[in-house]
């Protein structure tokens, strides 16, 4: 017997083999910060999402200057002149004489931090004529980069409380299956079937098109989220009822049988724990499939309207071949989608190892 | 005065046929067993897989609903006990499974496990003192450390897990503890170190076993009567002694035969079993099912 | 086996029946209906949009039209699309036969590529080959089909090599048959590569993970105990108990083709049943979504149904009941 | 007793999983006459089926052989070509092993499996293999050869699927069969059975059989010589009879204490 005075369960082992992996904890850092910065939008964002300024549409993104001749300066950005060239096309000439300096902590548009705290101090800021484009503007010179953390709050949002729904139906559904089989099992696995089985973006659209069209953002936000974890549940309910099908065989509930334990003991105590440390990586696999969803929806004008900001209407903006071309940076939401995605896969992956090591791939 | 007794034990399952109905065929998996056990007397049943040994087993302790037949306690019928009774039954019969690696829920602690044991026993159980007594009590009992309290199952070997399992079958100081081929996954030399435990702990607990298992050597030692099971009945029953030097039935012999000198009796066809054929007292104490 | 198969379509009517209804009673349920958008132009007359409400019966009770259009159904009369203002049927046909390209087509490279890539990443496990596969597979898994489909279609319109959305070309109807096939196929690389990018990371990553599991297997020790040479051991003893969980896995990817074809179709401008289902649905035109939908629904039973029979055929331990 | 078979001399096996090293095999030495049954006897863990997998270095990767010589017919197979080895493995040394459902394939047919070792090992033509496949499984009593050779593994019985994997390991006249517990997972009877049909075969195939097993009382009964393996070593060796009536070493008693009437 291994007799260290701290003991693990399988499950606090499985988080320290997750620790040791460097990529996976690397991942978490990332989702950290970018959920952070979602919850602080207003704050780190230099301008608010709707802050148009239409004589600097698809402005490039302003260079921050740190030396003025040599010297080492606070930095400074440059101010702008819009002017046509010989093709009527737009173009942005750096006027070298006006500068304006980068200020931190500067006043801005007032919000409520957190929704309680009444403020104006942005993170980073430049005085009123000046504008700064950390990574460009779109078509109506809506600063990108406070877009992109706006946009953040829709996106990832919707991930999670999208998986939590679908996981918290996926588990009543799928346990009951699991747990009581015979008949409720039969019946509620035809229906997990008959969601899976449609085609899901014909579903999405078909429910979208069920959503009144004068719901307001807000309201066409958490329509979304019903629709995708409406179509998200079904898988979920599948793996868990799979595993309680397993669970209910195992000995130990058959112990806890013959000992007195009551049914309601027996699932809360020994089925459930089970099936949640277990699930966690199938939750983590399908988050970004909500993102993923809700992108496609914007993308195609159907999802979070203008002027509000999501990572997908923002690539909207991208779909025409011409605009790519000559605004290239309108294509950045899309890298916040791939991060994202790519490190709740890692995470996944890494955690379904971990916590399966005989299921071990590698 | 009987301990348990069986009187025409019945649990067929039905065998999935096609769906266009037709007298399904079942699986007669107990076929009209009756048992008694006596306190102090170790009763085995022996049996290769699919005789109904296990099936028998957890309808004894109302893991399964049995078809038909009754079942005393102590001469009180089980079958619709409720409340306060029913909890008796409980704490009365324990049981003991095979596999230690799938008996001891992995996410609990040794604590945790045997105190889930005294959910029936809350009042007398209520403080933390009592519990912890208890516990290193037994787990003394069992030639455990006491000092093991929050270590967890995977932590333990197979030998080790299953004294684990002994501990927690007689926290509610049952007075049957049914083996179910508890000593079968393990080690032989481990193996005979946990029949040594259980002997020592009859007679400390007064406890009377029913070991479940596929090898008249195991059960040789611990077993003061054995019943052989073939094909959902018992064929034959008398104290161990009487079996191993002159066992009559054909089935028996062979079983005997292979597990003692691995010959196999050149049988001409199959052991047929009447459907309803009863256990016939050919010498004192010793039935034989007739033919 | 034919037993089998009716009892699957048996039990797919109903359950596709539910499904419209459902998508029926949500249509409806909305505030608003097609003939809103004619009213608002001023040349159709009141009468015409009379006469349109009582031939669809849009005028009768929600149920009353869904078993109007039932009725139709049975007589193959899948009802009229306001929109193009033709039976459903002549436009549906055309666009479905151009998803199901698109599908085949991404089907067909997915489990070209995917497949021997899986068993060469298991057979080199951990050496750096496979390092370099998984990383690709990562990335590529994680890369939204829609980014993909935008890049290509930039780097296209840099490069001109390859036409930028749409399925045919300018000249297609001089072009002889095989000059039209080319065509064709020009035209679908792009949507096809984005579709298929994705799946070939997933099923890159199944198939070698089975790969491993049979490779574990005791039958592979024994394979080499009977002295067999190593190829036929890995190729032929665990690759054909590898391919297995992936035939399953063959129904749920025609229906996650279906809708992963649908964005696709939009974002190149492919004329399938998804650029078609997005217009019916933005103009509520309720006939339309419905066949539509119906069709994604059959498509998905049979692409399932057709894996399951090959299941059966490849995996003995499986039988009908 | 006749000349030995197979010698195995010092043969130590270690395993590197993560940081540290665990020593399977200490210098392991064993002898096997031909024609004889000998019996390795050890409880889990005790190294005996690595012992066995080593012969036809059948190990996993993981594990690595640090040193020793596995002669048979005067050859180290340890150090011979991997080709060469290949024309040995199921051709002059077959192995049976614990668990047939798991050893066979799941997805190929009985015959189809046994009909690899014929088109490896042998030049007869596809009718003469058919007709040896449906001699083989009559040589195993299986009553009906026709049915299992075109059953898959799942659709035979424990005894039967073990008879169909002796069939496949005498296919083409092996001089040694490694079986490693062949008859664990088997009901005592069917045990009994097969433990008949190995010495049987052993007679009339001229075979030489080594067993590991974890019963000592089964070795006892059928095994010319019995070598009793613990913790990675052999602990005593010698002629069954010697070893059963005076055991020198404390873990033999042991052992014997258990199985003694």
């Amino acid at each position: 017997m291994i007799n260290n005075n701290r003991h693990h369960s399988q499950f606090q082992l499985a988080l320290q083999r997750f620790r040791g992996n460097k990529t996976a904890m690397a991942c978490v850092f990332i989702l950290g910060f970018l959920y952070f910065s979602a919850v602080f939008a207003e704050f780190l964002s230099p301008y608010s999402y709707k802050d148009e300024q239409r004589q600097y549409s698809y402005c490039p993104p302003t260079p921050v200057h740190f030396f003025d001749q040599g010297r080492l300066t606070w930095p400074y950005v440059y101010g702008l002149q819009l002017s046509f060239n010989e093709f009527y096309k737009r173009e942005y000439v750096t006027d070298v004489n006006t500068k304006y300096r980068v200020k931190l902590f500067a006043s801005g548009e007032s919000y409520k931090l957190l929704g309680l705290i009444p403020t104006r101090v942005h993170l980073l800021g430049v005085e009123s004529p000046g504008r700064i484009y950390l990574l460009g503007a779109d078509s109506r010179g809506r600063d990108i980069f406070s877009r992109l953390i706006f946009g953040g709050r829709v996106s990832l949002s919707i991930g999670l409380i999208g998986v939590l729904i679908s996981f918290t139906i996926g588990l009543l559904i799928g346990g009951a299956a699991g747990y009581y089989g015979g008949r409720v099992d039969n019946y509620l696995m035809r229906l997990c079937e008959m969601v899976i089985m449609f085609p899901g973006f014909y579903l999405l659209l078909a429910l979208r098109s069920a959503v009144p069209d004068d719901f307001n953002s807000v309201q066409v936000y958490f329509a979304i989220i019903l629709i995708l974890s409406f179509i998200g549940w079904a898988s979920l309910a599948r793996i868990i009822r799979g595993m309680c099908l397993s669970l209910r065989e195992r000995e130990y509930v058959l112990a806890a049988k013959s000992l007195g334990v009551n049914d309601f003991h027996i699932i809360t105590q020994h089925i459930l724990p089970h099936t949640l440390s277990y699930s966690i990586f199938a939750v983590m696999l399908s988050i970004p499939g909500y993102i993923l969803g809700e992108s496609a929806l914007s993308l195609i004008g159907l999802g979070i309207q203008d002027p509000f900001a999501s990572w997908g209407n923002m690539l909207s903006d991208a779909m025409s071949i011409v605009r790519i071309k000559f605004a290239p940076w309108i294509l950045w939401p899309a890298f916040f989608i791939f991060l994202t995605v790519i490190c709740f896969n890692i995470i996944g992956n890494v955690l379904r190892d971990c916590l399966d090591p005989n299921l071990k791939g590698n | 005065m009987i301990l348990l007794e069986l009187k025409n034990i019945k649990k067929y399952f039905p065998i999935k046929r096609k769906s266009w109905g037709g007298q399904g065929a079942f699986v007669k998996a107990v076929d009209q067993v009756s048992l008694s056990i006596y306190p102090g007397e170790n009763v085995s049943l022996v049996g290769e897989s699919g005789c109904g040994k296990t099936t028998l087993a957890r309808i004894m302790i109302k893991l399964i609903q049995q078809d038909s037949g009754s079942i005393k306690l102590e001469g009180q019928e089980v079958a619709n006990l409720k409340g306060s009774k029913f909890r008796k039954f409980r704490k009365d019969i324990q049981m003991v499974f095979q596999d230690p690696f799938n008996s001891l829920d992995p996410r609990f602690t040794v604590f945790h496990i045997l105190k889930e044991a005294m959910t029936l026993e809350k009042v007398r159980y209520r403080h933390f003192r009592d519990q912890e007594q208890r516990i290193k009590e037994l787990l003394a009992a069992v030639d455990l450390p006491v000092n093991i309290l929050n270590r967890y199952p995977h932590e333990f070997s197979g030998g080790e897990r299953q004294r684990i399992a002994i501990a927690r079958a007689l926290v509610l100081n049952p007075k049957l503890l049914i083996l179910d081929e508890a000593v079968s996954s393990l080690d032989v030399l481990i193996q005979d170190q946990i029949l040594k435990l259980l002997q020592e702990l009859q007679d400390k607990f007064q406890l009377t076993y029913l070991f479940i298992s596929h090898n008249l050597k195991v059960v040789r030692r611990v077993s003061h009567k054995i019943a052989v099971m073939y094909k959902g009945k018992i064929v034959e029953m008398a104290a161990t002694q009487e079996i191993f030097q002159n066992p009559l039935h054909p089935y028996t012999k062979e079983l005997l035969s292979a597990a003692i000198e691995y010959k196999s009796v050149r049988r001409s066809e199959d052991i047929n079993i009447h459907p309803n054929a009863q256990l016939v007292e050919k010498e004192k104490g010793h039935f034989v099912l007739d033919v | 086996m034919w037993v089998y198969i009716l009892k699957r379509f048996l039990v797919a009517i109903p359950m596709i029946l539910i499904m419209a209804l459902a998508t029926f009673l949500l249509m409806g349920s909305t505030p608003g209906n097609y003939l809103d958008t004619i009213r608002m132009d001023p040349q159709v007359s009141e009468e015409t949009i009379g006469y349109y409400q009582h031939l669809y019966k849009l005028d009768r009770p929600l149920l009353e039209q869904f078993f109007y259009w039932i009725k139709n159904l049975l007589r193959l009369e899948f009802g009229y699309s306001f929109h193009y203002n033709v039976p459903v049927t002549r436009i549906i046909s055309a666009r479905l036969l151009n998803t199901f390209i698109l599908s085949f087509a991404s089907f067909v490279l997915t489990w070209a590529v995917a497949i021997p890539l899986g068993i060469w990443a298991a057979v080199h496990r951990n050496q750096w080959i496979d390092r370099l596969i998984q990383l690709f597979s990562y990335i590529f898994l994680s890369l939204p089909s829609f980014f993909i489909a935008m890049i290509l279609l930039y780097w296209a319109s840099q490069t001109g090599v390859l036409p930028l959305g749409g399925m045919y070309g300018p000249d297609y109807d001089q072009l002889t048959l095989l000059g039209k096939i080319g065509d064709i196929l020009t035209h679908l690389a792009i949507p096809t590569v984005a579709l298929s990018i994705g799946s070939i990371a997933a099923l890159q990553r199944i198939m070698r993970g089975n790969m491993l599991e049979a490779l574990g297997q005791k039958y592979i020790l024994t394979a080499r105990a009977k002295g067999l040479p190593e190829n036929k051991v890995v190729y032929h003893h665990a690759l054909r108990n590898a391919i297995n969980p992936l035939i399953t896995l063959l129904g749920y990817e025609f229906s996650s083709l279906l809708s992963g074809a649908a964005l696709i179709e939009i974002i190149c401008s492919w004329p399938g049943l998804g650029s078609l289902m997005l217009t019916a649905v933005r103009s509520k035109d309720i006939y339309l979504v419905m066949t539509s939908m119906l069709m994604g629904g059959v498509l998905f039973i049979i692409g399932n149904l057709l894996a399951d029979i090959l299941l059966v055929k490849v995996d003995p331990r499986i039988r009908y009941d | 007793m006749n000349e030995t078979l197979l010698t195995i001399k010092d043969l130590s096996v270690t395993v590197h999983d993560g940081s540290e090293k665990k020593i399977l095999l200490n210098r392991i030495c064993l002898d096997v006459p031909s024609l004889s049954i000998v019996g390795l006897v050890g409880g889990s863990g005790s190294g005996k089926t690595t012992t066995g997998l080593a012969v036809l270095k059948l190990l996993s990767p993981a594990l690595k052989i640090d040193d020793g010589e596995i002669i048979f017919q005067n050859e180290n197979l340890l150090k011979i070509a991997l080709s060469k080895l290949q024309q040995i493995r199921g051709k002059a040394i077959s192995m049976i092993f614990q668990e047939p459902l798991q050893a066979f394939n799941p997805v190929f047919t009985i015959g189809y499996q046994i009909e690899e070792v014929l088109v490896m090992h042998t030049t007869l033509n596809t009718k003469q293999r058919k007709e040896k496949i449906l001699s083989l499984l009559d040589k195993v009593g299986i009553k009906d050869p026709k049915r299992v050779a075109g059953n898959y593994p799942h659709q035979l019985s424990g005894g039967m699927r073990q008879r169909a994997m002796i069939a496949q390991a005498i296919a083409v006249d092996p001089r040694l069969i490694i079986a490693d517990e062949p008859t664990s997972n088997l009901d005592v009877t069917l045990q009994a059975r097969i433990m008949e049909l190995f010495l049987q075969l052993r007679d009339e195939l001229k075979l030489t059989l080594l067993l590991i097993t974890h019963d000592l009382g089964m070795v006892s009964h059928i095994s010319d010589r019995v070598a009793v393996m613990n913790q990675g070593q052999i602990v005593e060796q010698g002629i069954t009879k010697e070893v059963i009536e005076n055991p020198q070493q404390e873990y033999t008693k042991k052992l014997l204490g258990n199985i003694k009437f």
